[in-house]
């Protein structure tokens, strides 16, 4: 969890992800964003996240983020 | 039929009027066949075509479906029995079936789409290939016809196929239901391109007659003319003169022609869409938004995500998306950071994939150079602005107060305006060489004096025609700002009885009164209707 | 310093500023495409130009040359008629109830008719009258119709019994009768109703 | 549950009012944007006279310009007796003319219909603003209709037929006075259908005729050229044919000869007034005003004479002075030409001075 938040910090200084929500609805992550994101995920947890699973939904914030890696691990 | 005749209009009269005196469980069917009776008119011969890509994403997308169930009772009855590994080679196997299933269903839609529109581009290049290699040979062009609205009804058909490969949702049961999902007619000549999961349920639904409904239907109808027939077409006649004559109209005309052609694309592609929302209000049905205005945006990226929003969103889910976190992407982003460094390695997924999806959004416009020229240029253009990011930050950081100053704000909407208007002027001219020259011609052919000695008055406009064209973009702007606020139909419809109907029968005089019509004007297509 | 800021600026100008958050890039478009519109669907054609626009000052098609004037068709009438001196004859037709002449010079060999549009006079027609002048391209009155094909070759349509070529928004008439050409007129299609 | 009904009365009522009003203002609206023809091009407004007439004619002239320029019914009635009228109207095509007689017949029945065979040239449809100034002044009937659709140019439409503002709302910048000053009356144009004109000018150089690849009439001018036949065959109406005398548009020997033996197939007259032009006693240095397309007051008398004469004495139309009704009607009218002769007359001897000045 709190790697995720240290990715999405690097991506955006400015922005509490801690308590952030509707990181995609209200636009705060662009596409070029959670392409970074996604990269960096599968450098760090060895996670594969498919195109599939970008919605809204999976990555409005980090914890629904994190939630996304953690079934990902799982499975 | 376009939307400015006669016969159009009295279709969806009549559609309308027939949708909410049938029985409410035919409208979905009653619409069905409107939309085909509107193809039909349009050509019979592009009958074939929709059909064929119906009933292939139908027949496919159903079979993913019921193997994906297939998969998951598997898996439910056996779940005891399998081990996690088991399960997953068991589920990427099956996968793989409806993956083979999926690029089946793509090869013959893109396939159809591909040849019919692009095999005489192919043609000429494989000539003036031949050409320069000092052959005399020749290919002979192809005389296809290219079904109205393909590219559209094509993308809308395959976003939904991938969707249920996805299994984002179940496939359509019902054939027809599908079929018109397909052929909904107010959006098959122009879009937007909607998704199955937002469309589907409002087009299926009974919908009872409301007058409110209708009326705020009308409206925005009303107000897609206006744009289209009062601002649009006028200056559609200024614009051709410029682009048609690039010998005699250098320099600032160029200039004016940039800007000219901004105003008239934007006034003819909202208002069409607002007639196609506006047709789909009035039957009781929510079709996507696809503009939000656009020319307010702060940088190209933003006006991207603003303009012809449907589009956009499908290039990113579809397209940029799958490219840029695919396995073989995510290896050569690490091998690249390994060997060229982080900074190169990290920007490797975006900017494969953004080329790949400007080229393809240039192509998807047109058959020709000027396109791909035009969609690479976007493209350019928005790696720049990226690139730039950390000197704009410096710059706010410099100047915190610049980015709530009104100077500041009007000077990025220009910028946003002027950027976007050069970058079109790649489908304005013949060539992407006269393009360059045209936009060259911009900095040596100092003729600005143009711009107010009355040779703007020679394009075939008058001054009225100017007059008109100000209070109308006046109109456009105002409701534009009020719009920051909310739906100005709301808004108008709080006001007292009398104000409203002055309102909107004053709106439909502006139209019949100054519209573009008729003999004398020639009444243009729908600028998108061609992709 | 002063050169960094203008550099600076030229970047924010020559690309969208993203300062806060630009959102989602690719995709989307638009343009439109005036010219190459090839989805066609079953509608008339985009804009027939509005009747100014086919004025021109050079000439286009085939061209008339007598006495080194060019006479081309749709080109201002007024400069033609100066340069070939005075008309044999002149005669104007005034339209039925409607401002605007039509206007026959008959320079012996040929014969020039002009249409008015906004206060110009515009040229419509040269017909020949005899065998004493011949097209550039070398064919004159009372010759066949091989040296007619000789000349302007087999892309030739039939209209009304006339033997015409259509070359960029104008017709080279013929007339035969039999084999002999009877009538050699060049004409504009803008009054082209028949 | 009163006071429900009365808010849905209430709103009844206010919808009525409103669709009303706007139905109304419309109707307004078109009446304003539709060109009025009472300046310079007067052409327009010339079918729509026919109306206001008494329907007693003896004669009904039908066809363009060559009839309502060269012919004066005036005259007929003066010196013959004879109630004719004409329903002219600028490059008149055949179909029209046959609707327009069509029409006509549902009016009255005359003895005698005399159509110029002129626009026999004509196959195809040719202009939207001649159609226009034909077309917009009849009243709504199935001669119309049908005369509308077999007028309309490919990119015409029906309903802009229907809805005239359709068509003229650009005009919505370029009203003038006349638009308000006849918004709901209009003045006469012509007198009996004959557009006057007393004014000169010599015909010269009138061009030759140049060959045509093709010199039979085409199959649609021959269509409506047996309707009108077989119409008036029907209504008990003399149909002549006439080639007005005008020198210009060219009339070919070729024509001539497909007319004279339709006029022999059919038993009908046929009267060509080019051939007549000496017994007439033209003079094309005079007797036109535009250089010899057509005639001028002096020459439409000549012309008028020798059609007079051919109807009462070979047609036997038998002369109708001292009719009251009719002497009346007519009184009125001929003070209104002599006036109309004296005014123009007076304006071209002004202008002829100013000229020589």
């Amino acid at each position: 969890m709190n790697e995720i938040i240290e990715i999405l910090s690097d991506l955006h200084p400015d922005i509490d992800f801690e308590t952030a929500k509707n990181l995609v609805d209200n636009k705060i992550l662009d596409s070029f964003d959670i392409v970074s994101l996604i990269a960096e995920i599968n450098d760090n947890f060895d996670v594969a996240i498919s195109a599939e699973e970008i919605t809204p939904e999976n990555f409005n914030s980090a914890e629904s983020i994190w939630a996304l890696v953690e079934r990902l691990m799982e499975d | 039929m376009l939307f400015t005749s006669y016969e159009f209009l009295f279709f969806v009269l009549a559609t309308c009027v027939l949708y909410y005196v049938i029985p409410k469980k035919w409208q979905w069917m009653l619409l069905l066949a409107a939309s085909y009776v509107f193809y039909f008119l349009a050509g019979a011969s592009y009958l074939p075509y929709i059909f064929v890509t119906t009933v292939s994403t139908y027949l496919i997308a159903r079979k993913i479906t019921s193997l994906q169930a297939v998969v998951d009772a598997y898996i439910k009855e056996h779940k005891k029995e399998l081990s996690r590994e088991e399960r997953k080679e068991y589920k990427a196997k099956e996968k793989k079936k409806q993956w083979r299933l999926l690029l089946l269903c793509l090869f013959i839609n893109i396939g159809i789409l591909a040849v019919l529109k692009y095999t005489n581009f192919a043609i000429a290049n494989v000539n003036s290939m031949l050409t320069t290699f000092g052959s005399t040979a020749k290919l002979d062009f192809v005389d296809f016809v290219l079904p109205m609205g393909i590219s559209f009804y094509t993308f809308q058909s395959m976003g939904y196929l991938i969707d249920v490969y996805r299994g984002k949702y179940e496939a359509e049961k019902n054939p027809f239901r599908f079929a018109l999902f397909v052929s909904f007619f107010p959006q098959l000549v122009q879009g937007p391109i909607s998704r199955f999961d937002d469309l589907a349920k409002t087009l299926y639904e009974e919908h009872k007659f409301n007058s409110a409904t209708v009326a705020s239907g009308l409206q925005r109808i009303l107000w897609g003319y206006f744009k289209k027939m009062v601002i649009a077409d006028r200056m559609l006649v200024a614009v051709n003169t410029l682009i048609k004559g690039p010998e005699e109209y250098q320099g600032a005309f160029v200039f004016a022609g940039m800007l000219f052609y901004a105003l008239e694309l934007y006034a003819d592609f909202t208002g069409g869409i607002d007639i196609t929302i506006g047709i789909a209000e009035t039957l009781g049905i929510k079709v996507t938004e696809n503009f939000h205005r656009p020319y307010f945006s702060k940088n190209i990226k933003e006006y991207w995500n603003r303009w012809h929003m449907t589009m956009g969103s499908w290039f990113t889910d579809y397209i940029f998306y799958p490219i840029s976190v695919c396995q073989p992407m995510l290896k050569l982003s690490k091998f690249s950071r390994k060997h060229f460094g982080e900074i190169i390695g990290k920007r490797i997924p975006v900017y494969l994939s953004s080329f790949v999806v400007w080229f393809t959004t240039g192509i998807w416009h047109g058959a020709s150079w000027n396109f791909i020229v035009w969609g690479l240029g976007n493209f350019v253009v928005i790696m720049i602005s990226q690139e730039l990011e950390p000197l704009y930050r410096m710059f706010h950081k410099k100047f915190p107060k610049a980015d709530k100053a009104l100077w500041f704000k009007i000077f990025r909407v220009g910028r946003t305006i002027l950027l976007m208007s050069s970058l079109r002027m790649f489908d304005c001219y013949r060539d992407v060489p006269l393009t360059f020259k045209m936009f060259g011609t911009m900095f040596t052919t100092w003729n600005w004096n143009v711009l107010w000695n009355g040779q703007l008055l020679e394009l075939g406009l008058e001054v009225k025609d100017y007059i008109i064209l100000f209070l109308g973009m006046m109109l456009v702007f105002t409701v534009s700002m009020l719009q920051r606020s909310g739906s100005v139909r709301g808004k108008i419809r709080t006001l007292a009885f009398p104000v409203r109907v002055i309102i909107w029968y004053g709106l439909f005089l502006v139209v019949l009164l100054f519209g573009a019509y008729g003999v004398g004007y020639d009444a243009s297509q729908f600028i998108y209707n061609q992709f | 310093m002063k050169k960094l800021v203008l550099v600076l600026m030229f970047a924010l100008v020559m690309t969208g500023c993203g300062k806060e958050k630009a959102d989602d890039s690719e995709n989307n478009s638009t343009v439109v495409e005036n010219q190459n519109n090839q989805e066609n669907q079953g509608s008339e054609s985009k804009n027939d130009e509005k009747t100014d626009t086919n004025k021109v000052t050079e000439p286009k098609g085939y061209v008339f040359e007598y006495n080194g004037v060019k006479i081309g068709m749709d080109m201002e009438a007024a400069p033609i008629i100066a340069a070939l001196g005075e008309a044999d004859s002149y005669f104007e037709a005034p339209s039925c109830a409607f401002e605007g002449l039509d206007k026959t010079y008959s320079y012996g060999s040929f014969e020039i008719d002009t249409y008015e549009q906004d206060g110009k006079d515009y040229i419509s027609t040269v017909f020949f009258c005899d065998d004493l002048i011949e097209t550039p391209e070398g064919v004159c009155l009372f010759e066949t119709k091989a040296d007619m094909i000789k000349a302007y070759g087999e892309g030739f349509k039939e209209e009304f019994g006339m033997l015409v070529y259509e070359k960029e928004g104008m017709k080279l008439k013929f007339i035969l009768e039999g084999d002999e050409i009877t009538s050699i007129e060049y004409s504009s299609t803008v009054l082209d109703v028949q | 549950m009163e006071e429900k009904k009365l808010s849905r009365s209430r709103k009844v009522l206010t919808f009525c009012v409103v669709t009303i009003i706007i139905i109304g203002s419309l109707y307004l609206l078109q009446k304003l944007l539709v060109p009025k023809y009472m300046t310079d091009i007067v052409e327009g407004a010339m079918i729509a006279e026919y109306y206001d007439e008494e329907h007693d004619h003896d004669v009904v002239f039908i066809g363009d310009c060559e009839v309502y320029e060269n012919f004066t019914p005036a005259l007929l009635w003066e010196e013959y007796g004879i109630n004719s009228y004409i329903r002219g109207s600028a490059q008149q095509l055949i179909w029209q003319s046959y609707y327009l007689l069509e029409e006509t017949l549902k009016y009255e029945t005359p003895d005698v219909v005399i159509f110029n065979i002129l626009s026999m040239k004509y196959n195809v449809p040719q202009n939207e603003a001649y159609n226009r100034m034909t077309l917009d002044g009849m009243k709504w009937s199935s001669s119309k209709v049908n005369s509308v659709k077999a007028s309309m140019m490919e990119d015409e439409k029906f309903l802009d037929y229907v809805f005239p503002v359709l068509r003229y709302h650009t005009r919505i910048t370029e009203l003038n006075g006349d638009d308000f000053k006849y918004l709901f009356h209009k003045d006469k144009v012509t007198h009996n259908g004959y557009y006057m004109r007393v004014d000169v000018k010599a015909a010269e150089n009138v061009p030759k005729g140049r060959p045509l690849a093709d010199y039979s009439f085409g199959e649609t001018a021959y269509k409506y050229l047996d309707k009108m036949t077989a119409l008036c065959k029907e209504k008990g109406v003399q149909l002549i044919l006439v080639k007005a005398p005008s020198l210009y548009p060219y009339w070919y020997d070729q024509w001539e000869v497909q007319m004279e033996e339709y006029a022999k197939e059919n038993d009908l007259v046929y009267i060509n007034f080019l051939e007549l032009q000496e017994e007439c006693g033209l003079d094309f240095t005079t007797d036109t005003y535009d250089g010899g397309l057509h005639l001028n007051l002096s020459g439409a008398e000549k012309a008028t004479k020798w059609l007079g004469e051919f109807l009462s004495k070979e047609i036997g139309l038998a002369s109708r002075r001292g009719e009251e009704k009719l002497e009346t009607a007519w009184k009125k009218k001929l003070d209104a030409y002599y006036e109309e002769i004296d005014r123009q007359t007076k304006e071209w001897q002004e202008k002829q001075n100013g000229g020589e000045k």
